[in-house]
Protein backbone atom coordinates (compact mmCIF):
# COMPACT_ATOMS: atom_id res chain seq x y z
CA UNK A 1 0.00 0.00 0.00
CA UNK A 2 1.50 3.42 -1.17
CA UNK A 3 1.55 6.18 1.29
CA UNK A 4 -1.19 8.26 1.49
CA UNK A 5 -0.67 11.83 -0.50
CA UNK A 6 -2.92 14.42 -2.12
CA UNK A 7 -2.61 14.79 -5.41
CA UNK A 8 -2.96 18.90 -6.42
CA UNK A 9 -2.95 20.63 -9.73
CA UNK A 10 0.30 20.61 -11.85
CA UNK A 11 1.18 16.74 -10.29
CA UNK A 12 2.14 18.03 -7.09
CA UNK A 13 1.82 15.94 -4.49
CA UNK A 14 1.37 16.32 -0.72
CA UNK A 15 2.36 13.11 2.07
CA UNK A 16 -0.62 13.04 4.13
CA UNK A 17 -0.70 10.82 7.60
CA UNK A 18 -2.73 7.28 7.55
CA UNK A 19 -6.11 9.86 8.47
CA UNK A 20 -5.85 12.32 6.35
CA UNK A 21 -3.70 15.05 8.00
CA UNK A 22 -0.69 16.84 6.40
CA UNK A 23 2.39 14.93 7.30
CA UNK A 24 4.11 18.63 7.28
CA UNK A 25 2.45 21.44 8.41
CA UNK A 26 4.78 22.92 5.73
CA UNK A 27 3.25 21.86 3.07
CA UNK A 28 0.23 23.75 3.66
CA UNK A 29 -1.22 26.55 1.08
CA UNK A 30 -4.99 27.20 -0.22
CA UNK A 31 -4.37 25.01 -3.07
CA UNK A 32 -3.89 22.01 -0.10
CA UNK A 33 -6.68 23.31 1.54
CA UNK A 34 -8.89 23.36 -1.32
CA UNK A 35 -7.68 20.10 -2.39
CA UNK A 36 -8.35 18.52 1.83
CA UNK A 37 -11.81 20.09 1.70
CA UNK A 38 -12.71 18.20 -2.08
CA UNK A 39 -11.66 15.12 -0.17
CA UNK A 40 -14.69 15.65 1.98
CA UNK A 41 -16.96 16.61 -0.22
CA UNK A 42 -16.77 20.33 0.10
CA UNK A 43 -16.15 23.38 -1.83
CA UNK A 44 -14.74 26.12 -0.19
CA UNK A 45 -16.53 29.55 -0.92
CA UNK A 46 -15.54 32.49 0.56
CA UNK A 47 -17.36 32.46 3.52
CA UNK A 48 -15.60 29.07 4.24
CA UNK A 49 -12.40 30.49 3.55
CA UNK A 50 -13.15 33.68 6.20
CA UNK A 51 -13.28 31.48 8.69
CA UNK A 52 -10.33 29.28 7.22
CA UNK A 53 -8.24 32.02 7.38
CA UNK A 54 -9.53 33.03 11.34
CA UNK A 55 -7.96 29.83 12.41
CA UNK A 56 -5.09 30.58 11.22
CA UNK A 57 -5.12 33.64 12.49
CA UNK A 58 -6.51 32.50 16.19
CA UNK A 59 -3.59 30.05 15.83
CA UNK A 60 -0.71 32.57 14.90
CA UNK A 61 -2.07 34.81 18.21
CA UNK A 62 -2.31 32.39 20.79
CA UNK A 63 -0.82 28.81 19.77
CA UNK A 64 -3.82 27.07 20.03
CA UNK A 65 -6.09 24.67 17.80
CA UNK A 66 -9.48 26.57 18.74
CA UNK A 67 -11.86 24.64 20.75
CA UNK A 68 -15.05 25.07 19.05
CA UNK A 69 -16.54 27.00 21.80
CA UNK A 70 -13.96 29.75 21.87
CA UNK A 71 -13.93 30.01 17.51
CA UNK A 72 -17.31 30.40 18.24
CA UNK A 73 -16.52 33.84 20.18
CA UNK A 74 -13.08 34.50 17.87
CA UNK A 75 -15.67 34.44 15.00
CA UNK A 76 -18.29 36.81 16.33
CA UNK A 77 -15.85 39.03 17.50
CA UNK A 78 -14.16 39.51 13.76
CA UNK A 79 -16.91 38.13 11.49
CA UNK A 80 -19.54 39.38 12.97
CA UNK A 81 -22.27 38.52 15.74
CA UNK A 82 -24.52 36.95 13.29
CA UNK A 83 -21.40 34.51 12.01
CA UNK A 84 -20.32 33.60 15.78
CA UNK A 85 -22.74 30.93 16.17
CA UNK A 86 -22.20 26.99 16.04
CA UNK A 87 -24.86 26.64 13.76
CA UNK A 88 -23.55 28.85 10.58
CA UNK A 89 -20.11 27.03 11.31
CA UNK A 90 -21.72 23.66 11.60
CA UNK A 91 -24.05 24.53 8.13
CA UNK A 92 -20.42 25.49 6.68
CA UNK A 93 -18.06 22.72 7.81
CA UNK A 94 -20.29 19.91 9.32
CA UNK A 95 -20.34 18.67 12.18
CA UNK A 96 -16.96 18.71 14.14
CA UNK A 97 -16.29 22.33 12.97
CA UNK A 98 -13.64 23.32 15.19
CA UNK A 99 -11.73 19.71 14.60
CA UNK A 100 -12.36 19.59 10.25
CA UNK A 101 -11.60 23.21 10.11
CA UNK A 102 -8.39 23.09 11.94
CA UNK A 103 -7.36 20.09 9.25
CA UNK A 104 -8.02 22.35 6.65
CA UNK A 105 -6.28 25.14 7.99
CA UNK A 106 -3.11 23.19 8.28
CA UNK A 107 -3.05 23.29 11.93
CA UNK A 108 -1.21 20.44 14.09
CA UNK A 109 -3.61 17.37 14.60
CA UNK A 110 -4.49 17.40 18.31
CA UNK A 111 -3.31 14.34 20.34
CA UNK A 112 -6.78 13.20 20.88
CA UNK A 113 -8.81 13.50 18.02
CA UNK A 114 -10.47 9.87 18.48
CA UNK B 1 -21.53 22.74 37.45
CA UNK B 2 -18.23 22.18 39.83
CA UNK B 3 -16.38 25.15 40.94
CA UNK B 4 -12.36 24.41 39.80
CA UNK B 5 -10.13 26.05 41.10
CA UNK B 6 -6.33 26.11 39.78
CA UNK B 7 -3.10 27.42 41.42
CA UNK B 8 -0.75 28.54 38.75
CA UNK B 9 2.52 28.37 40.89
CA UNK B 10 5.59 27.36 38.50
CA UNK B 11 7.37 29.83 35.88
CA UNK B 12 7.03 29.50 32.47
CA UNK B 13 9.79 27.09 30.10
CA UNK B 14 11.33 25.91 33.09
CA UNK B 15 9.18 23.15 33.35
CA UNK B 16 6.06 21.77 31.64
CA UNK B 17 3.93 22.95 34.37
CA UNK B 18 2.48 26.19 33.54
CA UNK B 19 1.41 23.95 30.43
CA UNK B 20 -0.15 21.32 32.12
CA UNK B 21 -2.05 23.67 34.54
CA UNK B 22 -3.06 25.82 31.27
CA UNK B 23 -3.77 22.20 29.45
CA UNK B 24 -6.50 21.30 32.24
CA UNK B 25 -8.19 25.24 32.59
CA UNK B 26 -9.05 24.60 29.17
CA UNK B 27 -10.29 21.34 29.18
CA UNK B 28 -12.51 21.98 32.23
CA UNK B 29 -13.40 25.36 30.24
CA UNK B 30 -14.74 23.10 27.27
CA UNK B 31 -16.63 21.76 29.73
CA UNK B 32 -18.18 24.43 30.92
CA UNK B 33 -17.04 24.36 34.38
CA UNK B 34 -17.02 27.59 37.10
CA UNK B 35 -12.92 28.38 36.76
CA UNK B 36 -11.04 30.16 39.09
CA UNK B 37 -7.25 30.42 37.98
CA UNK B 38 -4.91 32.19 40.47
CA UNK B 39 -1.78 33.17 39.31
CA UNK B 40 0.88 33.26 42.44
CA UNK B 41 4.58 32.55 43.74
CA UNK B 42 6.44 31.84 40.34
CA UNK B 43 3.18 31.42 38.37
CA UNK B 44 3.25 35.41 38.22
CA UNK B 45 6.07 35.40 35.78
CA UNK B 46 3.41 33.45 33.40
CA UNK B 47 1.55 36.59 33.19
CA UNK B 48 4.42 38.97 32.18
CA UNK B 49 4.17 40.37 28.72
CA UNK B 50 7.02 40.58 25.78
CA UNK B 51 8.13 37.06 26.68
CA UNK B 52 9.69 35.44 23.30
CA UNK B 53 10.74 32.28 23.81
CA UNK B 54 12.36 31.98 20.32
CA UNK B 55 16.19 31.36 20.83
CA UNK B 56 15.09 28.63 23.17
CA UNK B 57 13.47 26.70 20.43
CA UNK B 58 9.93 26.16 22.80
CA UNK B 59 6.94 27.66 22.09
CA UNK B 60 5.93 30.72 23.69
CA UNK B 61 3.58 28.92 26.87
CA UNK B 62 1.99 32.15 27.68
CA UNK B 63 0.66 33.04 24.40
CA UNK B 64 -2.31 31.29 25.11
CA UNK B 65 -3.35 33.06 28.21
CA UNK B 66 -5.21 35.60 26.16
CA UNK B 67 -8.10 32.95 24.68
CA UNK B 68 -8.89 32.49 27.95
CA UNK B 69 -11.60 35.31 27.88
CA UNK B 70 -12.62 33.03 24.62
CA UNK B 71 -12.96 30.37 26.33
CA UNK B 72 -15.16 31.61 28.75
CA UNK B 73 -12.38 31.75 31.29
CA UNK B 74 -12.95 35.44 33.08
CA UNK B 75 -12.45 34.48 37.21
CA UNK B 76 -8.62 35.33 36.81
CA UNK B 77 -6.53 36.36 39.98
CA UNK B 78 -2.91 37.32 41.00
CA UNK B 79 -1.32 37.27 43.91
CA UNK B 80 -0.15 40.72 44.28
CA UNK B 81 2.50 39.79 47.41
CA UNK B 82 3.98 37.20 45.13
CA UNK B 83 4.62 40.54 42.24
CA UNK B 84 5.80 42.40 44.97
CA UNK B 85 8.53 39.74 46.19
CA UNK B 86 9.83 39.46 43.01
CA UNK B 87 10.10 42.73 42.00
CA UNK B 88 7.62 42.97 39.42
CA UNK B 89 5.11 45.11 40.64
CA UNK B 90 5.53 47.72 38.31
CA UNK B 91 5.71 45.68 34.99
CA UNK B 92 3.35 45.42 32.07
CA UNK B 93 0.69 42.32 32.67
CA UNK B 94 -0.44 40.24 29.21
CA UNK B 95 -4.07 39.61 30.52
CA UNK B 96 -5.84 41.67 32.95
CA UNK B 97 -6.32 39.51 36.33
CA UNK B 98 -7.70 40.67 39.90
CA UNK B 99 -4.99 41.35 42.27
CA UNK B 100 -6.00 39.33 45.57
CA UNK B 101 -4.14 38.71 48.64
CA UNK B 102 -3.72 35.10 50.51
CA UNK B 103 -6.98 36.09 52.41
CA UNK B 104 -8.94 35.73 49.40
CA UNK B 105 -7.21 33.16 48.12
CA UNK B 106 -8.13 31.59 51.48
CA UNK B 107 -12.16 31.84 50.30
CA UNK B 108 -11.32 31.28 46.72
CA UNK B 109 -10.30 27.85 48.12
CA UNK B 110 -12.87 27.12 50.53
CA UNK B 111 -15.55 28.16 47.82
CA UNK B 112 -13.92 25.34 45.18
CA UNK B 113 -15.38 21.36 45.09
CA UNK B 114 -11.60 20.76 43.73
CA UNK B 115 -8.35 22.43 43.89
CA UNK B 116 -5.04 21.44 41.10
CA UNK B 117 -1.74 23.41 42.01
CA UNK B 118 1.21 23.27 39.65
CA UNK C 1 -16.89 8.25 48.62
CA UNK C 2 -16.14 8.23 44.92
CA UNK C 3 -12.59 9.26 44.67
CA UNK C 4 -10.32 9.51 42.06
CA UNK C 5 -6.21 9.86 41.51
CA UNK C 6 -4.44 12.12 39.29
CA UNK C 7 -0.80 11.10 39.04
CA UNK C 8 1.48 13.23 38.00
CA UNK C 9 4.95 11.20 38.80
CA UNK C 10 7.18 8.63 37.19
CA UNK C 11 7.83 6.06 39.19
CA UNK C 12 11.45 5.56 40.48
CA UNK C 13 11.95 9.28 40.26
CA UNK C 14 10.25 10.73 42.83
CA UNK C 15 8.07 8.93 45.51
CA UNK C 16 4.67 10.51 44.27
CA UNK C 17 3.92 7.65 42.63
CA UNK C 18 4.29 5.04 44.91
CA UNK C 19 2.18 6.96 47.45
CA UNK C 20 -0.53 7.47 45.40
CA UNK C 21 -0.36 3.47 45.11
CA UNK C 22 -0.46 3.11 48.91
CA UNK C 23 -3.20 5.92 49.00
CA UNK C 24 -5.29 4.13 46.25
CA UNK C 25 -5.10 0.23 48.02
CA UNK C 26 -5.61 1.83 51.29
CA UNK C 27 -8.95 3.57 50.07
CA UNK C 28 -10.16 0.64 48.55
CA UNK C 29 -9.76 -0.85 51.59
CA UNK C 30 -11.60 1.04 53.48
CA UNK C 31 -14.77 0.37 50.89
CA UNK C 32 -14.54 3.48 48.66
CA UNK C 33 -14.75 3.34 45.15
CA UNK C 34 -12.01 4.89 42.83
CA UNK C 35 -13.87 6.12 39.94
CA UNK C 36 -10.60 6.69 37.82
CA UNK C 37 -6.63 6.96 37.98
CA UNK C 38 -5.84 9.38 35.81
CA UNK C 39 -2.09 9.61 34.93
CA UNK C 40 -0.95 12.58 33.36
CA UNK C 41 2.53 14.12 32.36
CA UNK C 42 5.35 12.02 33.49
CA UNK C 43 2.58 10.31 35.18
CA UNK C 44 2.32 7.96 31.78
CA UNK C 45 5.71 6.31 32.75
CA UNK C 46 3.24 4.07 35.11
CA UNK C 47 2.01 2.46 32.24
CA UNK C 48 5.08 1.43 30.51
CA UNK C 49 4.68 -1.75 29.51
CA UNK C 50 8.71 -2.60 28.84
CA UNK C 51 9.51 -1.36 31.84
CA UNK C 52 12.19 -3.74 33.87
CA UNK C 53 12.56 -3.49 37.65
CA UNK C 54 15.55 -4.63 39.84
CA UNK C 55 14.74 -7.97 40.98
CA UNK C 56 14.90 -6.78 44.65
CA UNK C 57 12.98 -3.44 43.68
CA UNK C 58 9.18 -3.07 43.94
CA UNK C 59 7.72 -3.10 41.06
CA UNK C 60 5.53 -0.31 40.75
CA UNK C 61 4.35 -0.48 36.94
CA UNK C 62 3.25 -4.31 37.65
CA UNK C 63 1.72 -3.67 41.17
CA UNK C 64 -0.11 -0.69 39.09
CA UNK C 65 -1.65 -3.52 36.72
CA UNK C 66 -2.29 -5.62 38.73
CA UNK C 67 -4.32 -3.00 41.09
CA UNK C 68 -6.43 -1.99 37.93
CA UNK C 69 -7.16 -5.49 37.02
CA UNK C 70 -7.90 -6.59 40.41
CA UNK C 71 -10.10 -4.09 41.04
CA UNK C 72 -11.41 -3.08 37.52
CA UNK C 73 -10.18 0.04 37.83
CA UNK C 74 -10.58 2.90 35.10
CA UNK C 75 -7.22 3.95 34.70
CA UNK C 76 -6.44 6.72 31.83
CA UNK C 77 -3.05 8.29 30.44
CA UNK C 78 -3.30 11.41 29.39
CA UNK C 79 -3.14 10.92 25.21
CA UNK C 80 -0.91 13.83 25.11
CA UNK C 81 1.31 13.75 27.61
CA UNK C 82 1.94 10.00 26.61
CA UNK C 83 2.52 9.99 22.93
CA UNK C 84 5.46 12.86 23.74
CA UNK C 85 6.77 10.29 26.02
CA UNK C 86 6.46 6.87 24.27
CA UNK C 87 3.83 5.55 25.54
CA UNK C 88 1.72 4.40 23.05
CA UNK C 89 -1.11 1.20 22.66
CA UNK C 90 -0.88 -0.73 19.39
CA UNK C 91 -3.49 1.76 17.65
CA UNK C 92 -1.59 4.58 18.28
CA UNK C 93 1.58 2.86 17.64
CA UNK C 94 -0.27 2.28 13.91
CA UNK C 95 -1.15 5.76 13.86
CA UNK C 96 2.10 7.71 14.03
CA UNK C 97 3.92 4.52 12.43
CA UNK C 98 5.80 2.99 15.59
CA UNK C 99 7.70 0.02 15.57
CA UNK C 100 6.83 -1.25 19.15
CA UNK C 101 3.61 -0.54 21.21
CA UNK C 102 4.31 -0.07 25.01
CA UNK C 103 1.41 0.59 26.94
CA UNK C 104 0.65 -1.79 29.76
CA UNK C 105 -3.07 -3.20 28.49
CA UNK C 106 -4.41 -1.95 31.49
CA UNK C 107 -4.07 1.20 30.82
CA UNK C 108 -6.90 3.07 28.61
CA UNK C 109 -5.52 6.07 26.30
CA UNK C 110 -7.42 9.45 26.48
CA UNK C 111 -7.79 12.64 26.75
CA UNK C 112 -7.89 15.54 29.52
CA UNK C 113 -11.56 15.24 28.82
CA UNK C 114 -11.77 12.03 30.75
CA UNK C 115 -10.17 13.77 34.27
CA UNK C 116 -12.80 16.83 33.42
CA UNK C 117 -15.00 13.96 33.49
CA UNK C 118 -13.37 12.22 37.05
CA UNK C 119 -13.86 15.53 38.42
CA UNK C 120 -17.51 16.10 37.44
CA UNK C 121 -18.27 12.42 38.80
CA UNK C 122 -15.77 11.98 41.71
CA UNK C 123 -16.63 13.59 45.70
CA UNK C 124 -12.67 13.67 45.65
CA UNK C 125 -9.80 14.00 43.18
CA UNK C 126 -6.27 14.22 45.20
CA UNK C 127 -3.42 14.61 42.84
CA UNK C 128 0.41 13.39 43.56
CA UNK C 129 3.41 13.42 42.51
CA UNK C 130 3.04 17.10 41.46
CA UNK D 1 -16.20 23.24 54.35
CA UNK D 2 -12.56 22.60 55.14
CA UNK D 3 -9.31 21.82 53.19
CA UNK D 4 -6.73 19.17 53.49
CA UNK D 5 -2.93 20.73 52.42
CA UNK D 6 -0.74 17.83 50.84
CA UNK D 7 2.89 19.32 51.40
CA UNK D 8 4.98 15.91 49.67
CA UNK D 9 8.21 18.40 49.13
CA UNK D 10 11.04 19.65 51.16
CA UNK D 11 10.66 23.33 52.88
CA UNK D 12 14.29 23.41 52.38
CA UNK D 13 14.01 22.66 48.21
CA UNK D 14 10.67 24.31 47.36
CA UNK D 15 8.17 27.01 48.63
CA UNK D 16 5.64 24.13 49.01
CA UNK D 17 5.31 24.38 52.97
CA UNK D 18 5.26 28.25 52.80
CA UNK D 19 2.63 28.59 50.23
CA UNK D 20 0.54 25.78 52.58
CA UNK D 21 1.06 28.21 55.45
CA UNK D 22 0.12 30.93 54.07
CA UNK D 23 -3.08 29.59 53.13
CA UNK D 24 -4.34 27.38 55.56
CA UNK D 25 -7.72 28.58 57.35
CA UNK D 26 -9.16 28.02 60.68
CA UNK D 27 -10.50 24.26 60.30
CA UNK D 28 -8.24 22.65 57.70
CA UNK D 29 -5.41 20.34 58.04
CA UNK D 30 -1.96 19.51 56.83
CA UNK D 31 -0.18 16.13 55.85
CA UNK D 32 3.27 16.31 55.53
CA UNK D 33 4.20 13.20 52.95
CA UNK D 34 7.41 12.42 51.40
CA UNK D 35 9.90 14.96 51.58
CA UNK D 36 7.16 17.24 53.18
CA UNK D 37 7.89 15.40 56.60
CA UNK D 38 11.23 17.27 56.76
CA UNK D 39 9.58 19.79 57.95
CA UNK D 40 8.49 17.90 60.86
CA UNK D 41 10.74 19.95 63.42
CA UNK D 42 10.36 23.48 61.64
CA UNK D 43 9.34 26.10 64.12
CA UNK D 44 7.87 28.19 61.26
CA UNK D 45 5.41 25.04 61.28
CA UNK D 46 4.99 24.52 64.73
CA UNK D 47 4.13 27.92 65.64
CA UNK D 48 1.49 28.12 62.89
CA UNK D 49 -0.27 25.48 64.22
CA UNK D 50 0.10 25.52 67.90
CA UNK D 51 -2.89 26.72 69.56
CA UNK D 52 -5.04 27.00 66.77
CA UNK D 53 -7.83 24.66 65.04
CA UNK D 54 -5.17 23.67 62.55
CA UNK D 55 -4.28 20.20 63.08
CA UNK D 56 -1.09 18.50 61.34
CA UNK D 57 0.20 15.53 60.45
CA UNK D 58 2.96 13.40 58.77
CA UNK D 59 2.99 9.82 57.36
CA UNK D 60 4.20 7.77 59.70
CA UNK D 61 5.69 5.57 56.90
CA UNK D 62 7.88 8.58 55.63
CA UNK D 63 8.85 9.33 58.99
CA UNK D 64 10.27 6.00 59.41
CA UNK D 65 12.16 5.56 56.72
CA UNK D 66 13.93 8.99 56.83
CA UNK D 67 14.59 8.51 61.04
CA UNK D 68 12.13 10.93 62.12
CA UNK D 69 9.46 11.50 64.71
CA UNK D 70 7.26 14.04 65.28
CA UNK D 71 8.23 13.98 69.71
CA UNK D 72 8.04 17.07 70.81
CA UNK D 73 5.98 18.69 67.98
CA UNK D 74 2.08 18.57 68.09
CA UNK D 75 2.19 16.76 64.75
CA UNK D 76 0.40 13.17 64.71
CA UNK D 77 1.13 10.55 62.85
CA UNK D 78 -0.69 9.25 60.21
CA UNK D 79 -1.04 6.33 58.48
CA UNK D 80 -2.38 5.32 54.65
CA UNK D 81 -5.62 4.71 56.25
CA UNK D 82 -6.13 7.83 57.90
CA UNK D 83 -4.37 9.79 55.35
CA UNK D 84 -7.43 8.83 53.19
CA UNK D 85 -10.23 9.35 56.18
CA UNK D 86 -8.82 12.81 55.97
CA UNK D 87 -9.47 13.64 52.08
CA UNK D 88 -12.67 12.05 52.98
CA UNK D 89 -13.25 14.61 56.05
CA UNK D 90 -12.17 17.65 54.38
CA UNK D 91 -14.06 19.38 51.21
CA UNK D 92 -11.12 19.53 48.70
CA UNK D 93 -7.68 18.84 48.49
CA UNK D 94 -4.51 20.92 47.24
CA UNK D 95 -1.10 19.10 46.77
CA UNK D 96 1.53 21.33 46.71
CA UNK D 97 4.70 20.62 44.68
Amino acid sequence: MGRPALTLPHGRHVALDKDGYLARLSDWDIEVAAALAHQEGMTLTPAHWDVINLVRQFYQEFGLSPATRALVKYTGQHLGAEKGKSLYLMTLFGGKPALTISRLAGLPRPANCF
Amino acid sequence: MKTLTFLARSGPYGSSKAKALLDMVLSAAVFEQKIQYIFLDDGVYQLLSDQDSAQLGAKNVSAALPALDLYGVDRIYLDTESLQARGLQSRQLLIPAQPCNSDEIRSLIADSDMVFSL
Amino acid sequence: MIISLVIHAAPGTSQGAQTALTFCQAALDAGHQIYRLFFYEDGVHNAHALAVWPQDERDLNAAWATLIRDHRLDAVVCVASALKRGVLNTDEAARYEKNAASLEPSFEISGLGQWVDACLHSDRVVSFGV
Amino acid sequence: MSTLHIVSKSPFRTDALQRCLSLVAPGDSIILIEDGVLAVNLSILGERISGTDVSCFALAGDLIARSLTTAGTEIQQADAASFVALVCEHRNSISYG
